[in-house]
């Protein structure tokens, strides 16, 4: 058993090393097709009045017309001895940009999972515990409500509402406490839906099992059937997809920041697309690709250890998103 | 003064790219920024009139190829380092040249015929050029040519795009900035050359000035009206009038340039025949232009450049909208109207297929509008829009692809306007005419070689009228690219010819 | 060790509710629908003190319909009307806050699937401390105490290593025994057992029988036990109540409706259990005795073995087994569970292939040859599996499902396959209609029936059937067992039939090879095997086949293997 | 036409229709018909034109003669909205299109083939599992250019992991099912048995999916729209016109009309695919 889990950890840490470095390529050979760059960006603007000759000019002029092969191997030699180079767009220093932008996604992002999940937690208990007919219907309906609503609305609605007719937070202030607050509930109702859908779906599964109707029988009244048995079987599985929300919650906070003009990553990403800084943006998909490979990995680490049913014969067969229809989510993650 | 002291935010929906001094200083955003921490050596007025800034005084040799400009004496950079002809001289080398190896671009709009600069002696500047340069003076007060430490110039790239690593000489330092976030500026109590012309030279009044980024033009727009900020950059038009009575200031300054309009590709069929751009011209009904799209702050075009440059001359009638006349100039031209109301000539349909600029907000609204406009007498207009990126690579003047290419510059003096329109001498070409159009060429070089106002404007004027008529330039509406809106209670900004809003003389109250 | 036989002071000092008047149970006229159909009409019946009652009847006849209103643990969308009394309390009428004491303490419940029946993520003894907490016990060492005692006394050899397991850790038979332990546990008035062995091996459902027959003696509690099997019904209960389509169609002592069942259905259910009837089929079987000596060798296995590594582990599934199948006989495989049944019939097909020893069918050798020349083999040897709900692929329609091999096999003509088709669903009794109904609108009998169709339409010379009816109930066997001993009258058939259950065996197979651990312990024909057994294992077996009253061990707790050893 | 009058039957009939087809799911689908026919025929539902309007009625509230109002050239909203479908709705196909056909067959042979294509497969998956999937849109609908079509198509690629995903788990879960031995035993071939077996079992969820991701791809598409990387104007995509009606809040019904309009269609769209995913 120790034994088949060390090698088990091994393979999966290796596996997620590969992912890692793949990513970093794919993303290069995407990035490097876009069309144009920085340096002619700005360049072109008409008010510069720059002629092609002297734009071709200066391109020669700082490398920028190398074969793509060579670039690659440049930034990936750089990427792997944790130099991320220059932005393009800016001419600072990739590593300080995303420095300065990170710890206000970090914040935003570790509201929006606590969030997320207490709304989830709210969703998934009302399913079971609420009257049937009108309170469980109801509760029920809200993941499919909150994944039908395009995420930039949900913002601008609060902004609206509690920015500027309740005067909660300062709009030109989006670090403080409520407007990372409202930040954190835009970006938070699709993925506690997506968490809510899972949750719901296992708790429905496990409370259909016979041990719930054997422990109900046993005289245990609903909240303690439900924190006691239900929570944990049903919420194991969410785990491994909390951790594939980690991905969501860093594409989303794309719309979510430039919706509440929040400095952070996505706004980063937004601004780095719109004019293309290569090193930029491949800095931090490769970023966001360490950050979900990790969290993926320590999540699949953690859950045979976690879930005691899981027997390491081969791979942990591990449930699947939301999205992925929540159908398809084994009752028993058991491995033969 | 008891009014002085207070501090405004500034809510704008860029910072740009870069802060790198020459990569940057064009940008419609930075510009705000660099406007209010360095000087210039000539000011620019919204009319387009040069006066001494820095420069106090300057002389010129007859064939304009040798400048002396006399500096301000005592004027220090925010590190100390005096403004003196050798940090003169060091800034226009690096206008000139850059330092492209390193990511350093040289400014685009500086003359290409400068040659060098010489110290006379600290206070002296000599600038020799290999030809003519009229236009070198009207340049300095251009928003790319600010000054800036040499401490600063001599700094690699990756410290000149710290934008606190970089001094000035301007009325406000950077305290704080954060990238794509926030610029926050105080006022430097020692400053004392303030540009005449806006009559007042000594220290700002207001203690700090915040440029916040918010991307969301209706957030900037609320913030501004539920008093969370001052002023807010490029709202929508449509919400002006409204904001206007309730109190709000609403400045449109328009800058010193071309109008907002088409330049016609000639060579593109059906733009080859002169009828078919005469029916353009008339087709577009430029009032409805200002009356859906914008507010009565618009001015409608009368010229292909704008009303208040030196040497404009009005030539409204050309513009009137006649769509009569133009469905009878394509009558004649042979564009007959099918079944569907869509006009065709053997077979192909009378197409018009524009960029939408992507430097203008509103430039889609308006193309749709236009469309509508055109739709009525048989002409179909298929939109396209691009991102500042591709738009500048693949929609350029007179390229077979696009048969009207939507101007939006700007530019200091009106007579460097007729070189830009063919291909001589590096010209733009932007009619695709090279040098087929005898008139304009001559025209050109007239203009060109004028040695005085009183002899230019006639001929500006011929021009003016020969490429309306012509319908190599269609106008839209005369542009303003930077609209303001502002609290009541701050009061006393000044627009510059780039309609860039200096805070330098402004006082907010209680 | 005595201590398991006797109860033990702490588990005697447990103060039980004064007792009232009357019977402990008593259902009137109960009704039970989900959503617009009725399942339960009108039953009632009443169970007194310390008394036994078995419900019993087909799948699908409402017994664990009955058995969770009692419980009230019926799901949302169901509906019950009617009275249900326990100890003079209506239980249906009772808020849920004043019903919830009796649960546990009133009434115990032990359910149909002991694998399924305990949290799997949580430890037994997590569970166990929900049970001891109805016990009003304050203190905790006392109770942990309580719960080992009890985990001893329902056999658990190490009722520590259980308390600390988690469920997955323990056998099916082990967490049947914790089941128990915790329902009697708080020592309940009443305990309801819902098909306690279904789902367990025959040599442990008696274990299993055995000791709730003995607790309830012992501590004198009424036991509500659910079966579809009459024979188990009727060895360990005092009163039978005959369900069918949800109401009563016979009630009375045990003895009397046992031995001279008065309704039709009864009678039925009391002939289709194999372990009261072993020569049922007698008249379709025994000509085929006949052939055991002149028929020639159908099936060829010698020396077969086969290992699997697991977690570096080796362990041999099959281990030198060797038996030979004459045409047109029918030869059984029985075993426990995991004792290499399946393995062996897959290897017999081709499936897998044999580390050592060779496999003939019909002269022709199977080791080493292609995938082509195995489809040939194939064409007349057809396997029906075990588990009629995953071996219909439930995409395809019931038509297209048996003529499947036809299309396959590109036997006759596009007409002629839809011929064949239609007599291979009637030769197994299923009319047109069900050509154009796909696998989920079939009970699991009819779907049986469509695998054996699907098996049969080749015309085969050999069916494979690996324990064909063990997902179904004693009814829905009979009528399938019946096809298959009437085609193989008919058809000359060769069957290897794979089961567990003796009894059915003992019906219907010619010869019989025990199998234990892989290895085949005992051979024979089926007189021999089950007239003289030589094999400890083999009596054990057979001991176990539950008997009804005649040969039971009713309320006799004699010496019996009490315990499981924990692996 | 059956002719079986049974009362029994009919009721039990009708009993199973309104189980099968609670009312929620009926509403959604009259609303999905709804937008497909605007889809297919958007000149039935509305007289107005909705590329060129009365330039002095511009921003007028709704009313009878503008049910969603009028835009800021004076164009009706409901007209675009209606106009608009079509392509919101092809977009949405052709994105699940992309992602199901292309994910789909990767899932398809990882699952089937196992071994090396396996390894290789689903290491691609995992790259494209990496980078999160509005990233990975956006820089393809950058890469590709500004337009619809290219937001669906970057909309599709970045749902191809998730279809590979879930094909390859129902594919694998599929192939270990004792059906597909069975029909190797009667004889069924490799491609057999993939494109008769393995292939409709692991669609019956995989559709249901499908069906939530078109309502999905609505959604990125109208985020794609927002910042900017749909079509040009006159086109009026649902996402289009609530982005465009965002600069306008003075008149809200500019974004609440299509906002509504979209949310009414998803929540639809999700809530049929709810329901597949339990009638199968
Ligand atoms: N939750 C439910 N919803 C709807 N119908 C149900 C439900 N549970 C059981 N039924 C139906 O009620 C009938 C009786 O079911 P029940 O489980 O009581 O039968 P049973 O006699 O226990 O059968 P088995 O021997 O298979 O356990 C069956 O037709 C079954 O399909
Ligand atoms: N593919 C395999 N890999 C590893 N072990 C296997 C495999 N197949 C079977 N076994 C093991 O071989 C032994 C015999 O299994 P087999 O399925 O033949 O038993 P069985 O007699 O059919 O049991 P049951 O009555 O439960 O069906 C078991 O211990 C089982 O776990
Ligand atoms: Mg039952
Ligand atoms: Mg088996």
């Amino acid at each position: 058993m120790r034994n088949a889990y060390l090698v088990y950890a091994a393979k999966r840490i290796v596996q997620a090393v590969v992912v890692i470095l793949l990513t970093y390529v794919f993303t290069f050979i995407v990035v490097s097709i876009l069309p144009g760059d920085p340096v002619t960006n700005v360049l072109r603007n008409p008010q510069n009045g720059f002629s092609e000759e002297e734009i071709q000019a200066i391109i020669a002029a700082q490398g920028l017309d190398r074969p793509i092969p060579v670039q690659l191997w440049d930034s990936l030699s750089g990427f792997v001895t944790g130099d991320l180079g220059l932005s393009m767009r800016s001419g600072r220093p990739v590593a300080t940009m995303i420095a300065e932008v990170l710890p206000s996604t970090l914040i935003l992002a570790s509201m929006t999972l606590a969030f997320s999940l207490i709304i989830a937690g709210l969703i998934g208990y009302g399913s079971q515990a609420l009257p049937r007919k009108y309170g469980q219907g109801i509760v029920r309906g809200i993941p499919s409500l909150f994944l039908s609503v395009p995420n930039f609305v949900i913002g601008l609605l609060l902004i609206h509402i509690f920015g500027f007719q309740l005067g909660l937070f300062r709009v030109i202030d989006p670090n403080s406490f409520w407007a990372t607050f409202f930040a954190a509930v835009t970006l938070a109702t699709p993925i506690s839906a997506q968490i809510a859908e899972v949750l719901v779906a296992n708790l429905d599964n496990e409370s259909r099992q016979e041990y719930a109707a054997v422990a109900r029988a046993r005289g245990l009244r609903q909240v303690r059937l439900f924190f006691l048995h239900l929570l944990k079987p049903s919420s194991l599985p969410v785990v491994t997809v909390i951790a594939l929300m980690v991905g969501e919650v860093l594409g989303n906070a794309l719309i979510t920041e430039t919706v509440f003009g929040r400095t952070g990553i996505g706004s980063l990403v937004q601004r780095s697309v719109s004019t293309q800084d290569l090193p930029v943006l491949q800095a931090i998909v490769s970023l966001a690709a360490v950050v979900f490979v990790v969290v993926n990995l320590i999540a699949d680490l953690v859950y045979p250890l976690l879930d005691p049913r899981v027997k390491l014969v081969g791979a942990v067969r591990r449930p699947t998103t939301a999205d992925e229809g929540s159908a398809n989510i084994p009752s028993r993650v058991v491995t033969e | 003064s008891e009014e002085d002291g207070g501090d405004i935010v500034f809510l704008i929906d860029s910072l740009g790219d870069t802060w790198i001094p020459n990569n940057s200083a064009i940008s419609s955003f930075q510009g705000h920024i660099w406007g209010h921490v360095t000087d210039k050596l000539v000011y620019v007025d919204a009319d387009g009139k040069a006066s001494p800034w820095l420069a106090e005084s300057w002389e010129q040799n007859d064939d304009a190829t040798e400048f002396t400009l006399h500096l301000k004496s005592g004027v220090t950079f925010s590190d100390g380092a005096p403004l003196d002809a050798a940090a003169v001289i060091a800034n226009l080398d690096i206008w000139y040249a850059g330092r492209t190896s390193e990511g350093i671009n040289p400014i685009g709009l500086f003359p290409k015929t400068y040659d060098r600069a010489e110290a006379v002696d600290a206070a002296t500047v000599k600038v020799y050029f290999k030809a003519p340069t009229l236009g070198f003076i009207p340049t300095l007060g251009y928003h790319g040519s600010i000054l800036i430490s040499p401490n600063s110039i001599a700094q690699p790239a990756s410290d000149q795009a710290d934008l606190s690593k970089t001094a000035g000489s301007g009325p406000y330092l950077v305290e704080a900035w954060k990238e794509g976030d926030f610029v926050r500026l105080v006022k430097r109590a020692d400053y004392n050359w303030g540009p005449p012309a806006v009559g007042h030279t000594g220290p700002a009044f207001l203690d700090s000035i915040t440029y916040k980024l918010v991307p969301e033009p209706s957030l900037r727009v609320a913030s501004v009206q539920s008093g969370q900020a001052d002023v807010a950059y490029n709202a929508s038009p449509q919400e002006l009038e409204s904001l206007g009575e309730e109190g709000f200031t609403v400045a449109t300054p328009r800058y010193l340039g071309f109008v907002n309009g088409w330049a016609i590709n000639t060579q593109v069929a059906p733009f080859d025949d002169v009828k078919v751009r005469q029916a353009l011209q008339a087709g577009i009904n430029r009032q409805e232009i200002i009356d859906t799209v914008y507010t009565p702050d618009w001015l409608l075009a009368t010229s292909f450049i704008q009303s208040n440059v030196p040497g404009a001359t009005d030539h409204g009638d050309l513009l009137a909208y006649d769509p009569d006349r133009a469905e009878k100039l394509l009558d004649e031209a042979g564009w007959v109207k099918g079944a569907d109301g869509i006009r065709a000539k053997d077979g192909t349909q009378l197409t018009l297929i524009v960029h939408s600029n992507p430097y203008l907000a509103t430039s889609k609204s308006v193309d749709e509008l236009i469309a509508q406009q055109l739709g009525k007498i048989g002409w179909k207009v298929v939109i396209r829009a691009f991102d500042v990126v591709t738009f500048g690579e693949k929609v350029r003047y007179a390229s077979p692809t696009v048969p009207a290419y939507e101007v939006t510059r700007s530019f200091i003096d009106a007579g460097t306007v007729a070189s830009i329109l063919t291909d001589a001498n590096k010209g733009e070409n932007w009619f695709g005419l090279g040098e087929s159009d005898a008139k304009l060429n001559d025209l050109r070089d007239r203009i060109a070689s004028a040695g005085s106002v009183e002899i230019r404007d006639p001929l500006l004027d011929e021009l003016q009228a020969y490429v309306l008529d012509q319908g190599y330039f269609i106008p839209r509406t005369q542009i303003v690219q930077r609209i303001y809106v502002q609290a009541p209670e701050l009061k006393g900004e000044v627009y510059n010819g780039v309609a860039y809003a200096s805070y330098y003389t402004a006082r907010k109250s209680k | 060790m005595a201590s398991q036989d006797k109860l033990t002071p702490p588990l005697t000092r447990v103060v039980t509710a004064p007792r009232r008047a009357g019977p402990l149970l008593r259902v009137e006229d109960l009704s039970v629908s989900y959503g617009p159909q009725e399942v339960v009409t009108g039953v009632g019946f009443e169970l007194g003190r310390g008394e036994s009652l078995a419900l019993i009847g087909e799948s699908g006849s409402g017994k664990s319909t009955i058995a969770r209103s009692v419980l009230r643990l019926l799901p949302g969308n169901a509906r019950a009307t009617g009275r249900i009394t326990f100890d003079g309390q209506e239980v249906l009428a009772l808020p849920e806050r004043r019903f919830r004491p009796l649960r546990g303490r009133g009434i115990g419940f032990v359910p149909q699937d002991p694998g399924n029946a305990l949290n799997p993520v949580r430890t037994i003894g997590a569970q166990a401390q929900e049970a001891a907490a109805l016990l009003d016990e304050p203190d905790k060492a006392i109770r942990n105490e309580l719960i080992l005692e009890t985990f001893a006394q329902v056999g658990l050899d190490n009722p520590q290593r259980a308390y600390e397991s988690y469920p997955h850790q323990l056998s099916g038979g082990m967490l049947q025994r914790v089941l128990i332990g915790l329902a009697v546990l708080p020592r309940p008035a009443l305990l309801v057992a819902d098909e306690p062995t279904s789902a367990l091996d025959v040599t442990i459902q008696k274990r299993i029988l055995d000791l709730l027959s003995r607790l309830q003696q012992d501590l004198d509690i009424s036991l509500l036990l659910i079966t579809h099997d009459l024979a188990v019904a009727a060895e360990r209960t005092d009163a039978l109540v005959v369900l069918k389509g949800g109401s009563v169609q016979e009630a009375g002592s045990t003895a009397a409706v046992f031995s001279a069942p008065s309704s039709a259905y009864a009678r039925k259910l009391r002939a289709d259990v194999p372990a009261l009837n072993p020569d049922r089929y007698a008249a379709l079987r025994d000509p085929g005795f006949a052939r055991l000596t002149d028929g020639k060798a159908k099936i060829a296995v010698s020396g077969v073995t086969k290992t699997f590594s697991v977690d570096g582990k080796v362990l041999k599934a099959v281990d030198d087994v060797s038996f030979s199948v004459p045409a047109g006989t029918t030869h059984a495989l029985v075993g426990e569970s995991g004792s290499g049944k399946t393995t062996t019939i897959r290897l017999l097909l081709g499936l897998d292939q044999p580390d050592h020893g060779d496999i003939t069918v019909a002269g022709t050798p199977l080791a080493g040859r292609s995938q082509q020349a195995l489809h040939a083999v194939w064409r007349h040897l057809q396997l029906v599996y075990q588990n009629p709900f995953t071996s219909l692929d439930p995409t395809w329609k019931v038509e297209h499902l048996v003529r499947e091999p036809l299309d396959r096999f590109r036997i006759g003509t596009p007409k002629e396959r839809g011929e064949q088709v239609r007599e291979a669903l009637a030769s197994v009794g299923l009319g047109e209609q069900f050509l154009s109904r796909r696998p989920t609108a079939l009970s699991g009998g009819q779907r049986q029936r469509v695998a054996i169709a699907r098996a049969l339409v080749l015309k085969p010379d050999v069916i494979v059937l690996d324990e064909p009816t063990s997902a179904l109930d004693v009814s829905v066997q009979a009528d399938i067992v019946e096809v298959l001993l009437s085609l193989q009258a008919k058809l000359g058939l060769t069957y290897v039939f794979v089961s567990h259950d003796l009894a059915l065996v003992r019906q219907i197979a010619h010869t019989v090879s025990v199998m234990h651990r892989g290895r085949i312990v005992e051979h024979g024909t089926v007189g021999e095997i089950f007239d003289n057994p030589r094999q400890p294992y083999t009596r054990s077996l057979l001991k176990s086949i539950p008997s009804g009253i005649e040969g039971g061990t009713h309320r006799s707790p004699h010496a019996f293997p009490l315990k499981e050893q924990i692996a | 036409m059956t002719f079986s009058l049974n009362p029994l039957a009919a009721r039990i009939r009708t009993a199973r229709w309104s189980e099968t087809f609670p009312p929620a799911v009926l509403l959604s689908f009259l609303i999905v018909a709804l937008v497909l026919a605007w889809a297919v025929a958007p000149g039935l539902f509305t007289s107005h034109n909705p590329a060129s309007g009365v330039p002095a009625d511009k921003l007028l509230g709704p009313s009878a003669a503008h049910w969603f109002g009028t835009d800021h050239l004076g164009r009706d909203l409901y007209a675009r909205v209606v106009y608009g479908t079509a392509s919101s709705v092809t977009s949405a196909f052709i994105a699940v299109v992309i992602g199901l056909v292309v994910g789909g067959l990767m899932g398809l042979l990882a699952g089937f083939l196992g071994g090396w294509v396996d390894v290789v497969l689903a290491r691609l998956v995992d790259v494209l599992l990496a980078i999160p999937n509005f990233l990975l849109a956006v820089i393809v609908v950058t890469a590709l250019g500004f337009n619809t079509t290219n937001a669906a198509i970057a909309t599709g690629v970045s749902a191809v992991a998730v279809f590979a995903r879930v094909m390859r788990s129902e594919v694998i879960k599929t192939r270990q099912a004792a059906f597909v031995e069975a029909s190797f035993l009667l004889g069924g071939s490799r491609w057999h048995i993939l494109l008769r077996h393995v292939l409709p079992n692991a669609s019956r969820s995989v559709l249901p999916l499908a069906v939530l991701r078109f309502g999905l791809s609505i959604l990125v598409i109208a985020s794609l729209a927002f910042l900017g990387y749909g079509d040009p104007p006159p086109a009026s995509d649902w996402g289009l016109l609530i982005s465009i009606g965002k600069d306008y809040l003075k008149w809200p019904w500019l974004v609440y009309a299509p906002a509504f309009v979209t949310i009414a269609t998803v929540l639809s769209v999700n809530r049929i695919s709810r329901w597949l995913r339990k009638t199968n």
